[in-house]
């Protein structure tokens, strides 16, 4: 079904999925404008929302189904596999947040539902951003996923940690927003355009220039913030701690999803005729990335912050699909982030329902003797740390064999071989909580009196959980899709005319 | 024409020292207010080199909206909060140093931009052999003035804005309901 | 009938199951035991004395018998379980069956009131096995089996009484002593497969003078790797320590394995292997010197001894030497002569003891006395009690003295006589001639003295004792008369030319080393005037030596072991077996337990290997983890300063 | 018995049979009450041993390559495959693995008395995990098998350990964990190299080996990772501090599969894939000399060390440290004699270790100390279980007539005319070895019985005679007549040595075939 | 057209905005810094705007929009954390941290 992404009613189609969630956050927004006293109204809220994300996934399943894509340039808007399936990843992810946000929210007493439409407005962003065509909506796409987000991270106001979080979060983040768009500057002074095509076929065209590289080197940088890349890590492990359990696992999947797919797109697109310029920045991050977010999670005893330094860790690792630029590089990062997301939301749920109302967060020493009292809830977190880990038999190691797969056939052997260094060292932080869970006693024998396991969080984590090991074993299908829909991603080599 | 480029340019430095030491200031000044006001020093600077760089109607957002509006935002709440003026602390010397000595090194880099003319951006962004007149390589830049002139300031930028610029323009006013939502939802005083 | 041979390791095997499972279930059928234990023996010797007959009238020199395969490990290695039944084997398999059956009867009244019987029995069974095993194996590594083998029993029966910690220690050291000559041997098997390509016997013999010309240094090193061995099994100088300490085993142990059997295994592998050696004549010489010097040296030790059983095992390593002696001269025969013979007279010997001791310990137990009952210096003047005892003792000690016409005079006069004789081609020979005679003399003062400490003069074991004191039943006494007849026979198997005998033994054994002694300069015969000579001289030695130690002891006063002084001057050196034992253990054992304890296991391993790298290792990046998470120190300023470094590398990493 | 087994389709559905049983038993037990578990366990450790048996059978001793052959396509995007198979060397391996099963579950019986339904669970999928790794001839699945191998362990360790076993488990963990990672990477790596050249990615052995020329480039690294994997296993001096504390801390069942099977997982990589994907380098003269050095101060050192330990189990951890170094000497010795010997020092060990842990364990439930000084005289008192340790300690080392010998002297043997030096080192390990287990055997069961808590042991009961029982019956059996298993596995090893022959540098001593 | 001189301006207030990212420690201030940046980043679009047409200006256009949603989302914030602290000195604002 080809689109005319110039004309309104073509653009309005291409955009269908965004407007649908848009549309359904301000009904949301309308719904608790009159209605946000009690549980009730939080629940009725998340409810509605989930419904939004249904919607907007089936808006995106049509425009994938009808074969949707441009007619001529793509402007603005990416109308390919890629950005259906970022779509959908994206989209999962939002509403599994929200799924375990329900009762966490109420039993934690934050009584606002306008956390809902902040959630379904920061996912119009982060699909604005993985499905831009335009460094124009890239930028507003990263911007509205980042101040909702913002907000989001400071949703707890009642806690002087999580209005902490969103402070830190707000001013690293503006401060990267000024280095990207000083990017975005210069590549459009470099080339005339902001269309990732016209960019793409105006490098191919001339060597690089000095403002090209600066362009790129500044988006770069934008772009390493967001994924939380080592040295711009440092608010990733504070935010994270900080913000509110839901919204922590919202992040290390859902935002960093989306500035990678944004990342892939954007090197493969806008940078191709560069890769031999920014791999070795690539490189740096990726392996700097990995060692600092390993060693450093080893000395952490918060659960929370535990896995924010494996978010970055994790960041790394998929810098190795980047650096390949291929296809199985793209697909590589498809898989991992479903792999890694799936995994996420899963132990977040889980630890997130352990947490106590208004308690610190989950220490290490906190999981102690869980396996007596809550078998499954600690089988379930033991499959979501060898996933992670990357062990056989689990997503994860799909994800991580995929990863690793990409960069060895672009020829590139030392990042492998350091991210397994990473690896080798994850296990020293990985293996203590299953340790704690499985083999220690409990501290008390109250310990785990106020776990309180909701039935949706149970039933979202527990899909979570079974896809980590049927993928695990059987993730053909996931595999194909992935493969196929990457390809898609750079099918449009407009030539550009002489100027 | 090449009298009219010498008055042109001294004004232009003329505002750029007033950006610049505006902007100093605005940093280096240890009450908040004080730094708010040399912003807004600045911005007005950079809204007088805007005209001069041909957007005018930027120029004007630039004094009503930020200068105007998002800075007095910021005067607003720094009042509200009613800070004391904080002495700088002489002991974080180091931090100073280490800011000033990167921000130095990143500035040496991007500096490095002033050798751009027209004629080097032309020869960059063209794909043909050179020598490459500008004119002809950049269309657009001589489009713009022909339609500064006969849209004006204005309509020159609005009628792409409503055109081909569409979608993003569209985003934006999610942004600001974004934007509208958080502020009220953290700085609403109960929930 | 030599394809029966295996019938011959088969009854003792059986017997040594059934024994077992009679330990196991029924250890009180000690008439079954009996009957098994002595009977599956019987039917050795039986087969042994078929197998003799048949190997007598058959053309062939050696008969294979292919039992299965036992290791077919590739095209060019391929081991079979298989026998080799030849005129050593044969002969040997007779003085085993023979002389371990003679054993056995003297063990059922010696052991009767043990309550381990059934157990020794086993032990003793499963001991026959693989002495057969051992010089019937057709290969190098089926003999080892029967040669390790023995060495387990013997640790077994060393340690037979294991609830006394000294006798488990002493099995522990046999056996680890034998397992020193056991690398040897295991060496000398690669080497020989990696130049020869063939570990049987019969291979070995025929190729190694076609692959080794003579002196070479891989036959000189397999001959001594060999001799490794040797030295471990028989005793010799530098591994025989452990033998006098093998006396903690029951007495009849100690006659057949520790004298008459296992011991001469070592002088056994030289014969089998004599092929190699001869192309090496320096590891003869070598065989020769160890030989003589340990002749010298263990009979040295023995003088001065007083545990009745010490001063016959020191005497069996001094025989040992001469077993070694002989085959290192190149008198092979010889060395296998004197084999026989020394299973005879030691064997009777040490029954002898057995049956002194036994009494003894009767007599101790029922006076409640808790003196020793194998410290001569609790014994003398048994003769009175013990006429038949007294009397063949008296017998095997003019056997092993050497003393004309017992069989020890034979056996041991042709290997003094090999060696003079090699002695004229090599002057080393000369020397280990000259130390030989010195421990002959010896050999028979210290007998003499034995004799002389435990038969006469007065009993000082107390009156309440003498009681009790008698002769010991037939089925101790038995066996020893007819070990007693063959001590003064057994010379006649190969009475020498000028008593008019015809070298029966030295024929017989003839194919066997045939292809070593052409390769050998040939032994210069001793003619006429000088032969007699050195028969004399022997002769004096002994006479001297006999006369001396009675003539010294009786005429000492000997105080039981509780009045006696402590040994001064070299006597101390002597009584204290040279301080050999406690050299070794200072310079090898506790050094190594030290290096294991200290360097390698707390040192290396625990702190270096463990310690250091690995928790190193983990406690750096565990410190690397601690400053990265310092650098986390929640200060936005020094975020964004590292945000700017991060961005400032990248760009000059760009535009450079 | 071969054409009773062809005409049941035996060699069509026995692998994916002996997989899935105890993965299938797995739910039932723990589902099942907790007083039936070990009962469920015996009769599938049973039936997966009778059915086992089978392939002793059904094996074809005179064909070299793999037999019972499966290929599934899996993943077919990665070239990944369910691809298993059985050749001589792998054969007994998974015969060692399904005869342990229901000794090991037997062994259990009274040692494990909480969790019962975990632990036997937790067995079966050990068994699954040991069987994939030896089957398995696509990388994927032997590194997924090998990996998942170690989650029961660890529990197993961690749960039904005794003092310490959450240390030793984690270390065993990290430690095994650690090197196989970079196993990982020379695995896709390969995969890449080669398909770049040939244009098919697939990760199935013979692919791989028959284009293991194209990685000669990178052969170095490639082995050096995959060797750090299997060197941690074997455990391959100095990488071997983590088996004392493992064999040491776990519970009997697991430190008898511990010794019995995980150890040889090591081994059998570096015969099944390290070496014949790199032999150019893993043969090289320097890495020989390096591996051969390493494995011959194990052997020696190992025994040393074994020699002064004050607790049982740590002493046999040690021993197994020696005897694996013979294994490796003996692969590395590469003649036809080392690796058969190889492989039957691998089943050897299994027998007389396995049979060690299981009595130390039976020790242990009786007296609840493995400290050898807590012991002494235990002869008198249990008379069939010292004469079951005695005839087991001999065949540990290496008494000609019982298992262990056979083993020891076809690796020396073989490895002698490569390394003449190394090997006669090496050879000295027949005093230290006796001297470990003869002093710890004394210390135990003979001299006097001075601890009066040691009067009161009971000897073997008929359910410890059954486990014990076998595996003396086989010692005397595979030291008697080896020639059955030495003829199953002659095609595999000569078939090794045939693909590493034109690797190898010239041994030190001409070879004996050549000899007139 | 003043390329290279608008360049360099817009480079050196950039700068300086991140110098005083880098060196202040009152969050309003740093944030007001931010803003600094993003308007020399403005200034770098209308430089370029000249030669490579209005698209320019439309971008400066949005990145005000943004600035503007920023400043009332970022301020919210401050006043957030003020309740908590009563200051907005970012050296007092590290409970997160390790």
């Amino acid at each position: 079904m080809p689109i005319d992404l110039s004309s309104p009613g073509g653009a309005t189609l291409a955009l269908l999925p965004e407007l649908v969630l848009t549309f359904w956050a301000l009904v949301v927004l309308m719904y608790v404008a009159w209605h946000h006293r009690d549980g009730h109204d939080m629940r009725t809220a998340g409810g509605l929302s989930i419904v939004g994300y249904i919607f907007a996934a089936a808006a995106t399943a049509w425009l994938a189904w009808r074969g949707a894509r441009p007619e001529g340039l793509s402007f603005m808007i990416a109308l390919d596999g890629f950005r259906f399936a970022s779509d959908a990843l994206l989209l999962w992810i939002a509403a599994a947040v929200a799924i375990l946000s329900v009762r966490w929210l109420i039993r934690q007493g934050i009584l606002a539902p306008e956390y809902y439409p902040m959630l379904m407005l920061a996912t119009v962003g982060m699909m604005l951003l993985a499905g831009a065509a335009d460094l124009i909506t890239l930028f507003l796409g990263l911007e509205v996923m980042s101040i909702s987000v913002y907000v989001l991270a400071g949703f707890d106001r009642t806690r002087r940690a999580s209005a902490e979080a969103a402070l830190k979060y707000f001013l690293i983040g503006a401060f990267a927003s000024g280095f990207l768009l000083y990017g975005i500057a210069l590549t459009y002074g470099a080339t005339g355009q902001f269309n990732f095509d016209l960019i793409g076929a105006q490098f191919a065209a001339t060597p690089p220039t000095l403002m090209a590289k600066l362009g790129m080197g500044l988006i770069l940088v934008g772009f390493a913030f967001k994924i939380a890349a080592v040295p711009f890590h440092a608010w990733a492990p504070d935010v994270y701690e900080g913000a509110p359990t839901p919204i922590t696992a919202f992040m290390a999947s859902g935002v960093k999803a989306a500035a990678f797919l944004a990342l892939v797109r954007v090197l493969a697109e806008v940078f191709p005729a560069l890769v031999d310029l920014w791999r070795p920045v690539i490189f740096g991050l990726a392996a700097i990335t990995i060692l600092v977010g390993n060693l450093t999670a080893l000395s952490q005893t918060s659960m929370k912050r535990m896995l924010a330094y494996s978010a970055i860790a994790h960041a790394g690792y998929l810098l190795l699909a980047v650096w390949a630029h291929s296809d199985e590089g793209t697909a590589a990062v498809l898989i991992y982030l479903l792999a890694y997301s799936v995994t996420i939301v899963a132990a977040f749920g889980i630890l997130a329902s352990i947490e106590r109302a208004g308690a610190r967060t989950v220490r290490l020493t906190d999981l102690e003797g869980l396996f007596s009292v809550r078998p499954f809830a600690s089988i379930g977190l033991s499959i979501c740390m060898l996933s992670l880990l990357g062990f056989p038999g689990t997503f994860g190691f799909i994800g991580k064999w995929y990863l690793l797969s990409a960069a060895l056939r672009a020829g590139q052997t030392t990042l492998p071989v350091i991210a397994m260094v990473g690896s080798a060292i994850s296990i020293g932080y990985y293996l203590p909580v299953v340790l704690a869970m499985t083999l220690k006693p409990a501290r008390t024998r109250q310990a785990h009196q106020t776990i309180r396991f909701p039935r949706p969080a149970r039933i979202a984590v527990g899909i979570c959980v079974f896809a980590i090991l049927l993928l695990g074993v059987w993730p053909n299908t996931v595999l194909n899709f992935a493969t196929q829909t990457a390809v898609q991603l750079r099918q449009s080599e407009l030539p550009i005319g002489p100027r | 024409m090449a009298s009219n480029v010498t008055v042109t340019t001294v004004i232009f430095y003329v505002f750029a020292v007033w950006a610049v030491g505006s902007a100093l200031l605005c940093i280096t000044r240890s009450n908040a207010l004080a730094s708010a006001l040399w912003l807004v020093s600045t911005m007005f600077a950079l809204a007088a080199i805007f005209v001069i760089l041909q957007a005018q109607f930027i120029a004007a957002i630039q004094v009503l909206v930020y200068a105007g509006a998002v800075m007095v935002l910021f005067l607003f709440v720094i009042m509200l909060l009613n800070l004391e003026d904080v002495p700088h602390d002489w002991k974080r010397w180091p931090a100073w140093v280490v800011g000033v000595g990167l921000a130095a090194v990143l500035g040496t880099t991007l500096v490095t931009l002033h050798s751009y003319t027209p004629a080097r951006l032309a020869r960059e962004v063209s794909t043909m052999p050179s020598p490459v007149d500008p004119r002809l390589v950049f269309p657009e830049g001589n489009a713009l003035a022909v339609a500064t002139a006969t849209q004006g300031a204005v309509g020159s930028v609005a009628q792409p804005l409503f055109q081909g610029y569409l979608i993003p323009f569209e985003v934006t006013s999610v942004l600001l309901l974004a934007a509208v939502v958080g502020a009220v939802v953290l700085a609403k005083k109960k929930l | 009938m030599v394809q029966l041979v295996w019938l011959a390791v088969a009854f003792p095997l059986f017997g040594a199951v059934a024994n077992a499972l009679l330990a196991i279930r029924r250890p009180a059928a000690k008439t079954a035991v009996s009957i098994i234990g002595v009977g599956v023996l019987a039917g050795a010797f039986v087969v042994a004395v078929g197998v003799f007959n048949a190997l007598v009238h058959d053309p062939r020199p050696s008969v294979p018998v292919v039992l299965w395969h036992w290791m077919p490990v590739s095209e060019r290695l391929s081991i079979d379980f298989a026998f080799r039944v030849d005129h050593l084997s044969a002969i040997m398999l007779l003085v085993i069956t023979g002389v371990g059956g003679l054993i056995h009867l003297f063990s059922v009244g010696y052991m009767r009131s043990d309550p381990g019987y059934a157990r020794y029995f086993a032990y003793l069974n499963l001991f026959i096995v693989f002495m057969l095993v051992l010089v019937l194996g057709a290969s190098l590594p089926v003999s080892f089996i029967g040669w390790e083998g023995v060495g387990l029993c013997s640790y077994l029966l060393i340690g037979f009484w294991y609830e006394i910690d000294a006798n488990s220690d002493a099995g522990k050291k046999a056996f680890l002593a034998n397992r020193i000559g056991d690398f040897g041997v295991l060496v000398a098997m690669f080497l020989l497969w990696w130049h020869l390509g063939t570990l049987d016997f019969v291979g070995i013999t025929m190729r190694a003078g076609a692959v080794f010309p003579i002196g070479s240094s891989a036959a000189l090193l397999i001959a001594l790797a060999l001799f490794l061995g040797c030295t471990g099994k028989s005793a010799q100088i530098p591994l025989y320590v452990w033998l006098p300490d093998a006396m903690a085993g029951p007495t009849p142990v100690s006659a057949l394995i520790h004298a008459a059997t296992m011991v001469t295994a070592g002088v056994f592998l030289v014969v089998r292997t004599a092929s190699v050696f001869a192309l090496a004549p320096v590891s003869l010489e070598v065989v020769a010197v160890v030989g003589a010097l340990t002749a010298f040296v263990a009979a040295s030790i023995g003088l001065r001894q007083y545990d009745i059983k010490k001063v016959l095992a020191y005497s069996t390593v001094s025989q040992l030497g001469y077993m070694f002696l002989g085959v290192g001269t190149g008198a092979f025969a010889s060395g296998i002569f004197h084999l026989i013979t020394h299973a005879f007279f030691k064997a009777l010997l040490f029954l002898g003891a057995g049956s002194v001791i036994h009494a003894l310990h009767h007599a101790f137990h029922h006076a409640h006395s808790d003196a020793d009952a194998q410290d001569m210096r609790n014994m003398g003047g048994l003769r009175r009690w013990m006429p038949w005892t007294f009397s063949l003792m008296l017998v095997a000690t003019l056997a092993i003295s050497g003393v004309p016409p017992f069989s020890g005079f034979f056996s041991k006069d042709e290997i003094l006589g090999a060696a003079f004789a090699r002695g004229t081609q090599h002057p080393i020979y000369l020397v280990c001639w000259a130390l030989a005679l010195g421990a002959a003399l010896m050999t028979a003062f210290y007998m003499a003295r034995l004799l002389a400490m435990t038969f006469l003069g007065r009993f000082r074991g107390g009156d309440k004792a003498a009681e009790y004191l008698h002769d010991a039943p037939w089925t101790m006494t038995g066996p020893l008369v007819v070990l007693g007849l063959l001590s003064v026979l057994g010379g006649v198997i190969n009475l020498p030319h000028f008593v008019g005998g015809t070298g029966w033994l030295e024929r017989w054994l003839a194919p066997v080393t045939e292809t070593a002694r052409m390769t050998m300069t040939p032994l210069p015969e001793v003619e006429g005037a000088s032969a007699l000579l050195l028969i004399s001289l022997a002769v004096a030695a002994a006479a001297v030596g006999l006369i001396g130690g009675w003539w010294v002891t009786s005429r000492a006063t000997i105080l039981t072991p509780a009045q006696s002084p402590e040994e001064h001057g070299f006597w101390r050196a002597v009584y204290h077996k040279y301080y050999v034992d406690e050299l070794y253990q200072k310079v090898f054992v506790n050094p190594t337990v030290w290096l294991s304890r200290r360097v390698l296991w707390q040192t290396v391993d625990a702190f270096l290997v463990d310690r250091l790298g690995v928790g190193g290792t983990a406690r750096l990046a565990e410190g690397l983890g601690w400053l990265g998470s310092r650098l986390q120190n929640g200060q936005v300023a020094f975020y964004v300063t590292m945000f700017a470094v991060g961005a400032v590398l990248i760009l000059r990493t760009l535009v450079r | 018995m071969a054409a009773l087994l062809a005409a049941i389709g035996y060699e069509h559905w026995i692998i994916h049979v002996l997989l899935a049983l105890p993965i299938l038993a797995m739910p039932v037990i723990l589902f099942a009450p907790a007083r039936a578990a070990r009962y469920i366990a015996f009769v599938v450790a049973l039936m997966e041993m009778v059915l086992g048996i089978g392939l002793w059978w059904a094996f074809d001793p005179t064909r070299s390559g793999m037999q019972f052959v499966t290929d599934v396509t899996w993943m077919s995007r990665f070239g990944i495959g369910y691809r298993v198979g059985i050749d001589g060397l792998s054969l007994l391996l998974v015969l060692l693995s399904v005869i342990m099963l229901p000794l090991v579950v037997w062994g259990s019986w009274r040692g494990i008395d909480q969790k019962q339904r975990g632990f036997y669970a937790l067995i079966m999928a050990l068994n699954t995990g040991m069987l994939g790794v030896f089957v398995a001839t696509d990388l994927f699945l032997f590194y997924m098998f090998w990996e998942m191998l170690l989650i029961p362990m660890y529990f197993m360790i961690g749960i039904w350990g005794s003092a310490n076993r959450i240390y030793a488990a984690t270390k065993f963990v990290i430690y095994t964990f650690v090197g196989s990672f970079m196993m990982l990477v020379a695995i896709i790596w390969m995969v890449a190299v080669v398909g770049k050249a040939t244009g098919q990615y697939s990760f199935a052995y013979d692919n791989l080996l028959d284009h293991a020329n194209l990685l000669r480039p990178w052969g170095g690294w490639l082995f050096t990772a995959f060797a750090l994997a299997f060197a941690v296993k074997v455990p391959l001096f100095p990488f071997h501090t983590w088996l004392p504390d493992a064999h040491t801390e776990a519970p009997t069942a697991g430190s008898v599969d511990l010794a019995v099977i995980l150890l040889k997982m090591g081994t059998y990589g570096f015969l099944r894939f390290a070496i014949p994907f790199f032999p150019m380098f893993a043969l090289s003269k320097t890495t020989g000399m390096v591996i051969a050095t390493l494995s011959v101060i194990g052997i020696v050192y190992a025994a040393l060390v074994a020699m002064v330990q004050p607790d049982l189990k740590r002493l046999i951890a040690y021993s197994s440290v020696s005897h694996l170094g013979f294994v490796m000497l003996g692969i590395w010795g590469s003649t036809v004699e080392s690796v058969q010997g190889a492989i039957m020092v691998m089943v050897s060990h299994g027998l007389s270790t396995g049979a060690l842990f299981f009595m130390i364990g039976m020790l242990y439930e009786r007296r609840h100390t493995r400290k050898i000084a807590d012991y002494g005289g235990l002869a008198r008192v249990t008379p069939l279980l010292a004469t079951a340790f005695v005839i087991t300690a001999f065949s540990s080392i290496g008494l000609p007539g019982l298992n262990g010998f056979v083993g020891e002297f076809l690796v020396l043997l073989g490895s002698f005319g490569r390394y003449p030096w190394l090997v006669a080192i090496a050879a000295t390990v027949v005093v230290f070895s006796a001297a470990y287990m003869l002093w710890s055997t004394q210390r135990v069961f003979f001299n006097r019985l001075t601890n009066p808590l040691n009067e009161g042991i009971g000897d073997l009961n008929l359910r410890e005679l059954a486990v014990i029982g076998p595996l003396i019956a086989a010692m005397i059996w595979v030291g008697l007549y080896p020639a059955p298993l030495l003829r199953r596995t002659e095609g595999a090893a000569r078939h090794y040595v045939e693909m590493v022959t034109p690797a190898l540098p010239p041994a030190a001593l001409p070879d004996p075939g050549a000899q007139p | 057209m003043l390329l290279g001189p608008s360049l360099a301006l817009s480079a050196v207030l950039f700068v300086l905005g991140v110098a005083g990212v880098l060196i202040r420690r009152n969050a309003i201030v740093v944030f007001m810094c931010v803003e600094l940046m993003l308007n020399a980043v403005n200034l770098t679009f209308i430089a370029l705007a000249q030669l490579h047409g209005v698209s320019g200006q439309i971008m400066v256009f949005f990145v005000m929009t943004v600035a503007a949603a920023e400043a009332a989302v970022g301020l919210a914030i401050i006043l957030a954390i003020f309740r908590h602290t009563q200051s907005v000195d970012l050296t007092h604002i590290n409970l997160l941290r390790g």
